[in-house]
């Protein structure tokens, strides 16, 4: 199933996704297309990124000559941090995520359910090593949670599911996913979609879609 | 743009309500935002909670918020003091109410609630009155006590230099509760002697960084708690 | 009953307090008598003084003209800091206390009990402003609590006791006595005389005291 | 006269003893105290619990404490990365154990035990397997987990600069767990890259005051665990 042409890029997912970030935000974007995120917000809003390992006010990747191997990202990737920025511990750092100061969090999925629940640590496949990292914390004390993702996997598998058969990371905690077809919110009904790409139908998101879509 | 600077100590606090929980910094005076807690009695609400160390000294600051009868609970370690007169008349008439927590209890409560810890054991008040109806568990051959997370509306603190981020740093034992405060409110107000520019506080000096403050007002020449009560001053 | 020229002076409590501080202690010393024990630490020996509103390496009061309103100690005098000293917020001074790293704590008391039992925080009396402050951190927390008190009350009631009346501070924390009249130990037996002021009998102490005392 | 500072690493490490819990600080390489690390596989210690965010790269520094059968059981969030080969082939083999901890979790455990709270309650890991066999409990209308502070016998971190109190300032993201693992550890083992001293270290901006520090050791050139991992270099 080829579907290179359909729907928006990677790029254009992210950038979607950074409409929604207002002015004066705190974020924390997760590994892969939320990185993007950051390049789209559009002009005239500040926003202030938070790093889970003890920055906020990350900036972009060093330019060469200035990398400094313990200024880093969550994902281990050489940052700046910007003026005005901060410093601090890991549980002061954590703090500012389970205490619900964070207000948008943007993070990568293996599966959503329909009632909000999220899956993106873990097959279960028990011969992979378990790692969580910081999800979990994340989902459970940012404000709003969204997802970027591919609207199905590789294999053609929906993402978007009436329940999770992958080991959860948190329940009921998603709010909006940004896919390559839609823009959908977890709505107390179920998915709703928001938005269509360009070119792209209800029917044709609700075939590649686990559970029933409610149209916009 | 980002700029949690506001013009006024009554800008400041306009949105405080009657009812509100209010978290106030400070160890007796060190750290007493006194132009705020002014600013909040001129403001007027009212029948709130406050969250303080102490229950403040002559007829200033926090002794003149509870005296003006805008205090309808206090929780503290530490009501009284040398110069501590208003709360033990009006706690004696019962016209205000109290709960005593110990005062690292406090500190860790307000701390659990700015870092969403619904809840915590220590063994702090194990076998004393304060311990009384809360719930005990043994880990580990030691008895601890359950406390719950402190949170609050509105925390009014000092400090000595913030941006327009609400990065802020302190000056010496005046820090005391007001970084966990800050944390711990929904809407942090904040009075500076010094407003600096974005850049001037080293990212590895911030005490409190700028996600935990909401507004931000320059007092460039705080009033002294002790030279108030030391002259007789009384507010309003 | 007028006991001035007998036992020990409230500076040499303090001063026999002090001897039982080594070198290198993280030390809290209460209001009254025991802020006197920092006067009498032996030469030699570098002592760290905490004090539960946020500063380690607390030092003598200011010179005149370099007092700052905002650098106190729990007491709320004006204090000075110690090159090498640090300040940190509430959470983390009763951090340091909780968590067992602070190794002696010295405080009055109005009653202590032959099983550790401290009485200092209230009476009791309806009539009076309930006010605990950090002491029952302190009890809780500290590695040693050691109690500098004159073995009587002023109306000549014994001050250590077989069970305390007024309300507990904590429940078997107290390690050492320092009164005017002995150094007493609290024992798996009970209170155990270590030294007795020059010219004080044992039997003179044990008259003085509400429960059986362990000879030294 | 206090004087933390040892002459080696050999010296600072010399009391760690087999069956021993140590946390060892960093997040990936940054912050990670290499050199203790290598002067812990030559001190010889086994059957460690070692309490990290990861479990190292390549064949240096933790990985290589790993590859060298010193290590029972880990405890850390993410236990797999790009460069991360000794700890999977262990595991498979069922040859190492792991307690897999949400890495805030991690953090605030380690805060915990550092704080003297025995236990906590939070809302991270709930309805997830991560939650199985954990206490819950509903406060206002939110179900929590109960988790556990951690503490250890010896923590080995990095810094920028220590005195001879052992007051301590870190290099931007290098600070992470350090600051709350010397809070936790029973023996807390320093590298410094520059020792300083005493009153050089500003009070306002000490981030580890000495009290919660053992032993200090200067390693004014540390190895850079990505440069050790990209030429190949096993460890011993």
């Amino acid at each position: 199933m080829s579907e290179q042409n359909i729907g928006w890029s990677r790029d254009q997912m992210a950038e979607r996704a950074a409409q929604d970030i207002p002015n004066g935000a705190y974020v924390n974007l997760g590994i892969g297309i939320p990185e993007k995120v950051v390049r789209y917000v559009p002009e005239g809003r500040e926003v202030i990124y938070h790093t889970e390992n003890g920055l906020l006010g990350m900036g972009d990747a060093p330019k060469e000559g200035q990398e400094d191997p313990e200024l880093i990202n969550a994902g281990k990737k050489l940052v700046t941090a910007v003026p005005g920025a901060s410093y601090f511990h890991h549980a002061d750092s954590f703090s500012m995520i389970r205490g619900n100061h964070i207000d948008i969090c943007v993070l990568g999925a293996m599966q959503v359910a329909e009632n909000g629940d999220l899956a993106n640590w873990s097959t279960g496949n028990p011969d992979s090593i378990p790692a969580v990292g910081g999800a979990m914390d994340l989902v459970a004390g940012v404000k709003i949670i969204n997802v970027i993702s591919q609207h199905v996997t590789n294999k053609g598998y929906p993402k978007l599911v009436g329940k999770c058969t992958f080991p959860l990371t948190g329940v009921g905690v998603v709010k909006r996913i940004y896919t390559d077809l839609a823009v959908i919110d977890v709505t107390p009904l179920g998915f709703k979609i928001i938005e269509l790409a360009p070119g792209v139908s209800f029917e044709y998101v609700q075939e590649r879609t686990g559970c029933r879509l409610i149209a916009v | 743009m980002i700029n949690k600077q506001v013009s006024s100590v009554e800008a400041a606090v306009s949105k405080i309500y009657d009812g509100a929980t209010v978290m106030i910094g400070g160890f007796g005076e060190a750290g007493s935002p006194i132009e705020l807690i002014h600013g909040l009695i001129d403001q007027g609400a009212k029948n709130l909670t406050v969250i303080n160390n102490n229950t403040g000294s002559g007829h200033v600051g926090l002794a003149a918020l509870i005296e003006n009868k805008r205090v309808a609970k206090m929780i503290c370690s530490f009501p009284k003091s040398a110069n501590s007169l208003v709360f033990p008349n009006l706690y004696r008439k019962n016209e205000i109410e109290l709960e005593l927590v110990p005062q690292g209890t406090l500190a860790e409560r307000i701390r659990a609630g700015g870092a969403g810890v619904p809840a915590f054991y220590t063994a702090t008040s194990v076998g004393t009155p304060l311990a009384d109806g809360k719930e005990v568990r043994n880990i580990n051959g030691r008895d601890y006590v359950l406390e719950y997370g402190l949170t609050a509306d509105f925390a009014l603190i000092k400090c000595l230099k913030a941006d327009r981020y609400g990065n802020l740093i302190y000056n010496k034992t005046a820090r005391n509760f007001a970084p966990i405060m800050a944390m711990a409110a929904e809407n942090t107000i904040v009075q500076t002697k010094e407003f600096v520019s974005i850049g001037d506080i080293d990212p590895e000096v911030v005490v409190t960084p700028g996600v935990f403050v909401d507004q931000v007002v320059i007092i460039s020449n705080p009033l002294l708690e002790s030279v108030l009560v030391s002259a007789g001053e009384v507010y309003p």
